[in-house]
């Protein structure tokens, strides 16, 4: 139980000792997708989280989102131990998961439309702002399947923005988006955290993505899934792409992360080859 | 700063695409429908494969037909019934959605209560029928309730095999956004389940006419049912058929209706998508 | 003396009086739509003898008359002797009132070459119109009697629906080999070159009226009104007596057109059987012997007549017109 | 397990009750719902035969069916008449199944079909099965011809029009995936469009079970002689409703039978799909 | 017509005046998704494609794939015409595609199956090829739903490769896959292309990747999409990303593009303002 009068030095989510496990109702198997997961994240922190695909990092957000019941272990957040989805965490999801019968004005507006907000008269304005955030002002009356991959993404984006909430959970958001815009937007989202003091979960593959967003990555590891490692990036901010590429900190960090990311990659497959 | 500017729209003239398209279809439909009849007329009045008491030919129904449809007790009948069908179909559009949905999304009221909805879904109605009548009476209350208890089924059940299939992602998606409850029905599983729902819809109005018909026939007075039952029992089917083509002709126009709805309501369920791609 | 019959039941009723007419609606409610067994309520009203009695009278059918009246949408029911004895055994609560024929004809059509119920055999025959018509048992004993016993052939019974036009026309269409027949088919059967084999007449109770209880506590005087109504048009269409063609024939079919019925077949005969009205008896007749009959003929639990049935009603009501409850004497065909 | 929260994401199914009978296994929860069958069933005698809240001669209560049926049993009449019954059933559902899966198939994959034939199906389907009586009667006879051809018809439409609303719903990027790989327009119907359809035939199928139960009861209802149907319209007729009861209990249950069945093949050959209610 | 005599020296795939226009039947109006593409492609080239998200890459390549019937222009594969797709050409695509209903090893043989080629005896062993290549040994019998999203994609880019056509088409098909198996795959791909002379045309988000396949990169530009740059890459293979980087014609393409593309979404936000 966390007490109160320590809730400021606590930090802002804890996630402990979780593990999934998946029931395969095929073959009547379950397969271990994360074990023993520990994670503390300061408020207003900015986590990203990288590792190979499988390793179960959508697994651990959606745990956090209050999505999947861990098999063991709990998620607090804030002091109270998660058991369903609150306004405090909103998600952007890898599949995007956009509304088909909504056009992307209303896809974005859902993000607010079950808090009161929508009472309060400059909610218009606000999902406003947050498609233009995302580049797609001309396009709100489209529907889903009326837009490429990368602009179903960016509407998934901008309906957990413009949510304002507490906590961001992002699982791949920039995954579909082009290169260009993928800058622009990695310069946007890390303008609006550091503007706004949000605490955000930022799932990536991109290691230079990692680098130049977070305050702090966490690496995966796989079978099962766990946390290898946990690096702080001591890298000022705002960092540039381009001008990170010539700071030999920024340089060495991503070095240090291949290395253990291929580690990792020899090392499963030498225990793997063994089962 | 945005890589977005507004779109370059044409508008395609409308008329050039209808006439190669849908126009097309339905002059097409026509010419087989027009087939058919042939071929009906052809069977019973020349070949006479089948005697015409039986199944009396085209013409003969079509000359019913015109008789029915001048007689002024033809309409005070078709006005009680459709009065009667509408108010049936739409307790049963209400009941059949909400239920459905409640059935398809909590676990506990699928594992208790689907098989009994699957039960009274396969009850012969005219089991039921001497209970109706010893509560409701002879008249309105009953058929409407007769229309309600064989249009709410369909609806029911396909109502809860779409709220099954609803996708997951975006039900969590409507979960992290803050719906629960009534939300989380009204705003993802209500549209995500409304394709399966229309085919329910329609179907459940098609055999709500038919309930409307028996329930004319369970007793009373007046209705279109009434007028088939008399026709039925002097065994003229010319009038029979031409009584059913009226059913059919009102069924037919409940789906229109429907069809209408649906564009209007969900303009994003493009029903032909497939086919395009295809 | 009709008069020093004591009436079953509690019924009473002041001497040679009933009270004032009341203004009432009546519901009654048949099987189906029907000339032969169900017009003279049309024939009642359409001579304004309801409207006489104060009262306004509509027509329904239903699928199931015991559960209409037993519901109170209809007051007054009419089915089959045996049904209504079943419901009433049942418990539904309703009262015998009257009875509707007290002579029945059995006349059966064969098709054009057969002459011998041998010739049945492998072939499908019509005795009823639905399964479990009580109907059919009687039919298959007179046809027994008179020769034709069709549980020396191996025949398929079927049921084709339950008005006698439709067998007509799968017997014309040669889809069944036997069927039973009423006077408005004769035309279209003898047309055919139908071999009528069997044509008698036997004392039966066809059809009972049944009036709900509470209905029938409430309106006594409405009850019998209805009856002695009834009566007048039963006796209205009844031929004058056995062989003769019925003098109100044309009056009579105008009203049975005038209410939905197609009758372009009777304009044109001039058979005495042509409105099978010799078949009902005026008075409405219903004793001890009729209950019995039904219930011996139909193979039915026995049931006591004198605790299940009151006849006061119908007796006040004929003693107003001055006939007695009885049945037909003689029994001849026409 | 909840089927529609794969195992661990079913967070709202693990409280309270829900969370019991979410928990309880295929066994479990067939004795559950035995018991609300039982409980349902002494609910109905307490009402009808205690209470006699309406009439039991339109009603009766459970034990007065028991008796009907025991009376069935004994007469014989039941395993002839059942045996007729059960036989048109599958002649016709296995009709309604062989002509109703490649007509959905033509109606939902191509546009012209779909165009010209939907019409006409949907209307057939919305004529009232008593329109067809006299006509059935006429062309097959009295005997089990007729039975058999509303069966069919009645099965037919919901087997048709769902699986063809199911393959008009398949993902275009499936379809998109066979053409490239060589998928002959036969390869996409069996390979892609039938499967992916299949959640919907099975609705359909399920469907259709019921309508041929009840179909069939109403073809017996007039004409025939034999049936389930002939029993239950001879034992009303004479105010054995006790039996007719007995018999239309029956028919209900080999109706939501079917439909079990129906499901459970349905998980035998889509094990893939992630539907496993009970229900279905 | 092209001449028989003249084919060897004509390109593969010849993309002429291509314009593509989707209706939307909603509102009764049509969108110019891309118009007047013009693009040649020889035997054995290996061209990357980049370009801002919606500007019609997804489109084109369905044009050249026979799944999308162009508006107006013709696409020519090895001198006819495209009218449907054909077993010259194979497609990742980048919503994966996978048939729900079959596991990874039988997703996998789709690609052979529609070929007569699961009558040759090795079929068994060439998709376990395949699914090894793409790192999912094991879970050859997982159905797609089982999968995280990046293991999916893999699923769909071992069922092109299994299938061996002579063009490859490959939509964003490392865009879900963690940047170490993406390294570890581009390798693999590249290394299979080389050798077996493979067509490919590989759209991308990435500008690095695009460098680092192709020997020609293509740049669209949107609204409508076209053609912006066609630029040939000069660099010697095998290239390494941590190899290239040291580059200095590696890091002057990259700038060059980056600046391409800025610029046209410059130009294309300026020219949007007016209308
Ligand atoms: N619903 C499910 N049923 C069974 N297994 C699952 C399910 N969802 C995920 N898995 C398995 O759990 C493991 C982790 O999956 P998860 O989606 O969390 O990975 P990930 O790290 O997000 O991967 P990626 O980067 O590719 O998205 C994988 O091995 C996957 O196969
Ligand atoms: N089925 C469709 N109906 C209507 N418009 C469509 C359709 N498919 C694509 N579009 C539109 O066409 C344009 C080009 O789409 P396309 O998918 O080709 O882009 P893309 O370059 O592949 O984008 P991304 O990189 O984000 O995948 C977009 O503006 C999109 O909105
Ligand atoms: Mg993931
Ligand atoms: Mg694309």
């Amino acid at each position: 139980m966390p007490d109160s009068a320590e809730n400021v030095a606590a930090p802002l989510i804890e996630v402990r000792g979780v593990t999934v496990r998946y029931d395969i109702a095929r073959t009547g198997t379950s397969l271990m997708a994360v074990e023993g997961v520990n994670l503390d994240i300061a408020e207003g922190e900015f986590v990203t989280v990288l590792g190979p695909s499988g390793c179960g990092k959508t697994t651990v957000m959606n745990v956090i989102a209050g999505l999947v019941q861990p098999t063991e272990g709990t998620v607090t957040v804030d002091g109270r131990i998660v058991t369903g989805p609150g306004p405090d965490r909103a998600v952007v999801f890898q599949d995007y998961a956009l509304l088909p019968w909504r056009s992307v004005f209303d896809n974005v507006r859902f993000g607010l439309e079950m808090q009161s907000t929508l009472n309060s008269g400059d909610w218009r304005e606000r999902v406003q702002n947050a498609i233009e955030l995302v580049g797609l002002a001309g396009f709100e009356q489209s529907y889903p399947r009326e837009l490429s991959g990368g602009m179903q993404q960016r509407v998934g984006l901008a309906r957990a923005i413009v949510a304002e909430p507490r906590i961001l959970l992002m699982d791949e958001p920039l995954g579909a988006v082009d290169a260009l815009t993928r800058e622009v937007m990695r310069d946007e989202i890390e303008k609006l955290i550091t503007a706004t003091g949000k605490t955000v979960i930022f799932i990536t593959h991109s290691i230079e993505e990692a680098i130049l967003l977070g305050d702090r990555i966490v690496v995966f590891k796989s079978h099962p899934g766990a946390v290898l490692e946990e690096i702080t990036v001591d890298l000022p901010r705002p960092r540039s792409e381009r001008g990170a590429q010539s700071d030999p900190r920024y340089l060495e960090l991503r070095d240090h992360l291949w290395d253990v990311l291929q580690n990792e990659a020899t090392a499963a497959s030498r225990g793997g080859q063994g089962s | 700063m945005t890589a977005t500017m507004p779109l370059k729209i044409v508008r395609p003239s409308r008329s050039a695409r209808r006439g190669s398209g849908e126009g097309r279809w339905r002059l097409l439909l026509a010419g087989v429908v027009l087939a058919i009849l042939l071929l009906w007329e052809a069977a019973v009045s020349w070949l006479q494969l089948v005697p015409a008491v039986f199944l009396p030919p085209p013409t003969a129904v079509a000359a019913s037909f015109l008789e029915l449809i001048v007689r002024p007790d033809f309409w005070s009948a078709f006005g009680y019934s459709l009065g009667n069908l509408a108010i049936g179909v739409v307790l049963a559009v209400v009941i059949g959605v909400v239920v459905g949905l409640a059935v398809g999304w909590f676990p506990v009221l699928r594992f208790t209560v689907a098989p009994f909805l699957w039960l009274l879904y396969s009850t012969p109605k005219v089991a039921l029928a001497p209970l109706i009548i010893l509560i409701l009476g002879l008249g309105a209350a009953s058929q409407i309730a007769l229309v309600l208890l064989l249009a709410v089924f369909p609806i029911m059940l396909n109502t809860m095999e779409g709220a099954l299939t609803v996708n997951r992602s975006l039900v969590n998606a409507g979960r992290v956004f803050g719906a629960n409850g009534i939300a989380l029905g009204v705003k993802v599983l209500i549209p995500g389940t409304l394709p399966f729902s229309l085919v329910g819809i329609q179907r459940g109005a098609a055999l709500g006419f038919t309930g409307q018909v028996l329930g004319e026939f369970l007793g009373g007075a007046g209705g279109l049912g009434h007028l088939l039952e008399r026709a039925a029992f002097d065994f003229q089917m010319d009038d029979a058929i031409a009584m059913v083509i009226v059913m059919v002709i009102i069924a037919n126009l409940t789906l229109t209706v429907i069809g209408l709805l649906r564009k209007r309501f969900a303009p994003w369920h493009d029903d032909r998508a497939t086919v395009k791609a295809g | 003396d009709p008069g020093t019959e004591e009436p079953a039941g509690g019924v009473t009723f002041p001497e040679g009086e009933i009270g004032p007419a009341e203004d009432a609606d009546i519901t009654v409610a048949i099987p189906f739509p029907d000339i032969t067994m169900y017009s003279m309520y049309e024939v009642a009203t359409a001579k304004g003898w309801y409207e006489e009695e104060g009262l306004t009278v509509e027509v329904i059918t239903a699928d199931n008359v015991a559960a209409a009246v037993s519901s109170g949408s209809a007051d007054i029911g009419v089915d089959s002797a045996g049904t209504v004895i079943e419901a009433i055994r049942g418990g539904v609560e309703a009262e015998l009132l009257s009875g509707h024929y007290c002579r029945q004809n059995f006349d059966f059509a064969v098709q054009p070459d057969i002459t011998s119920v041998e010739q049945l055999d492998g072939t499908a025959v019509v005795l009823a119109g639905q399964a479990g018509d009580p109907a059919e048992f009687q039919r298959a004993l007179a046809l027994k009697e008179a020769g034709w016993d069709l549980s020396t052939v191996n025949v398929e019974i079927v049921y084709p629906g339950p008005d006698s036009a439709t067998w007509r026309e799968f017997f014309v269409n040669d889809r069944v080999s036997l069927i039973p027949f009423y006077g408005d088919d004769r035309p279209a059967l003898e047309e055919y070159g139908a071999n009528i084999v069997v044509e008698s007449l036997q004392n039966w109770a066809n059809d009972f009226h049944m009036a709900g209880s509470a209905w029938l506590q409430e309106n006594p005087n409405s009850a019998v009104r209805f009856l002695r109504a009834t009566m007048k048009a039963v006796d209205f269409m009844v031929a004058p007596s056995a062989g003769e063609v019925p003098t109100n024939k044309d009056e009579v079919l105008d009203i049975f057109e005038a209410a939905d019925f197609d009758v372009a077949d009777l304009r044109v005969q001039d058979n005495p059987w042509v409105l099978d009205g010799h078949l009902a008896c005026p008075n409405l007749y219903v004793d001890e012997e009729a209950w019995q009959i039904t219930i011996d003929t139909q193979s039915l639990q026995p049931l006591d007549f004198d605790e299940n049935v009151d006849l006061g009603y119908l007796l006040k009501a004929q003693e107003l017109l001055g006939i007695d409850n009885e049945g037909p004497s003689e029994i001849a065909y026409p | 397990m909840s089927s529609l929260f794969a195992a661990p994401t079913g967070l709202r199914a693990q409280r309270g009750v829900a969370g019991f009978i979410a928990g309880l296994s295929p066994r479990g929860r067939a004795l559950l719902i035995a018991v609300e069958v039982v409980l349902l069933l002494l609910l109905w005698q307490f009402l009808v035969g205690t209470l006699g809240l309406v009439n039991a001669v339109f009603f009766p209560p459970p034990l007065d069916v028991a008796q009907g049926f025991a009376e069935l049993v004994q007469q014989g009449t039941l395993a002839q008449n059942a045996a007729v019954s059960v036989q048109s059933w599958l002649t016709g559902f296995a009709i309604a199944v062989a002509i109703g899966v490649p007509l959905g198939l033509l109606m939902g994959s191509s546009v012209p079909v779909d165009r010209v034939f939907g019409p006409i199906a949907w209307t057939l389907y919305a004529a009232p099965a008593v329109a067809y009586q006299p006509l059935t009667k006429a062309w097959f006879g009295f005997g089990t011809g007729p039975v058999i051809f509303l069966i069919v018809i009645s099965a037919i439409f919901p087997i048709m029009l769902n699986l063809a609303a199911g393959i008009r719903t398949t993902s275009p990027s499936l379809i998109r995936a066979a053409r490239v790989y060589g998928g002959s327009r036969m390869d996409v119907y069996r390979k892609i469009l039938l499967p992916a359809a299949v959640p919907y035939l099975f609705a359909g199928l399920r469907q259709g079970a019921v309508l041929a139960t009840i179909g069939m009861v109403v073809a017996e209802l007039t004409g025939s002689s034999v049936g389930m149907g002939a029993v239950i319209i001879r034992s009303a007729n004479t105010y054995n409703t006790d039996q007719s009861f007995a018999a239309i209990m029956l028919i209900v249950l080999w109706s939501v039978s079917m439909t079990q069945l129906v499901g459970l093949v349905e998980r035998w050959l889509a094990p893939w799909n992630r539907r496993k209610g009970a229900a279905s």
